[in-house]
């Protein structure tokens, strides 16, 4: 399935877009998602250990399997304050 | 009140709306913006925020704050954009019918603000460099002509 | 900035106070008057000082509390005279590079003005009768006719 | 020798008066100040276990010895804030 994934910050910045679109199987969880990114996307291969997943506005375990139609995004380190 | 705003930060409306006649305390914490950070001089900042799951997040804040505290009324202001030198980037207050619920209230809310509600900062170096800020992540250099 | 009002707090004027670039953060703490305590209504208070010491005694409190922590400025002010509902009799303002500092020394100051600074609060209750407060003493009820 | 006393909030109230003049001799502590007013103003008699005395702006132990000139006050249990 394809998804959707929000940039944020140094990620957006290193994507060099807002959004990515990405390939993932069916049943793929959060950890194969990074693993893929990484492949894909070459400038977040050194952030992908520091990256936490966001599913629908709340923090995902790796292990939380992705379904179509969620709101994905990659959340890097917070700075807020 | 929970706000994201590319404003500034009106202080006297953040502690109007936490007056209550019900409150014996009031603490107001601001964030402000630091011209030396390790000797390193900043010109100015950006703020960058996911802006629903941000929104979401104070609110999980302030309800739990409600749960652990005896407070009236709670009010967490971020600013989003770019915050000028000596200008607050973050108000948070709360009202209490007793003083130590306040300050605690008050320390936690912040502490746990910058553990977990997706908002990022940009130190804008005085030398003309800038980089996001993620504590933990090795840092990158921006160019200058950031596309945001 | 030390000083003992009759007038109206004014909190822009006490944040104005503690503002540097230096600063990552600002801890403002307002006591303010509560209508309802323990189940009884007051309609209003008035604050009495010695005011040569009280002043020495605040001043005390801000070097104190500069000894103790990391701060850039403090003030103390506390109001005299007749204070309505809902109003602030005192605030405290530090700023300081680390917001753990703010809060401590913020906290400490209201926590020590309380016990040893010369300022005694009077409640009007709702009822007509008032009483100056004295931690620890038994209670006089004041006619309404104090000569003060 | 001749002290003015000044009075506070329920100490003031009780006197009915700001200050007071009260004759002590010479080398009197704040402790027999203290004994002397229970004695002249019956009002402050109940009060006087729970009031400190100011010499010149600072608090006084009860062993301190008055001097002429000082400035003097009572200063009941401090309620501001």
């Amino acid at each position: 399935m394809n998804i959707e994934v929000k940039l944020f910050a140094a990620a957006r910045q290193a994507a060099n877009q807002e959004t990515l679109s990405i390939e993932i199987a069916e049943g793929a969880t959060v950890q194969q998602l990074k693993t893929e990114l990484g492949q894909q996307f070459p400038g977040l291969k050194t952030m992908l250990d520091h990256l936490l997943v966001a599913i629908d506005t709340e923090y995902a375990g790796e292990d939380q399997v992705l379904q179509a139609g969620q709101d994905i995004a990659l959340i890097p380190p917070v700075s807020g304050g | 009140m929970i706000e994201l705003t590319q404003d500034t930060i009106n202080t006297d409306a953040v502690l109007d709306s936490v007056a209550s006649t019900e409150a014996g305390a009031v603490v107001l914490f601001l964030g402000t913006t630091r011209e030396f950070t390790a000797g390193r001089q900043t010109a100015s900042l950006d703020y960058e925020s996911y802006g629903e799951m941000a929104q979401r997040k104070m609110e999980e804040l302030e309800a739990d704050a409600r749960r652990r505290w005896s407070l009236i009324e709670v009010t967490l202001v971020h600013r989003l954009g770019h915050v000028g030198l000596g200008e607050a980037s973050v108000a948070i207050a709360v009202s209490s019918p007793h003083r130590g619920d306040a300050f605690t209230a008050g320390q936690w809310l912040i502490d746990t603000l910058k553990e977990i509600v997706p908002i990022w900062k940009k130190e804008n170096w005085a030398d003309g460099t800038s980089e996001w800020v993620h504590p933990g992540m090795p840092t990158t250099t921006c160019p200058e002509t950031d596309p945001k």
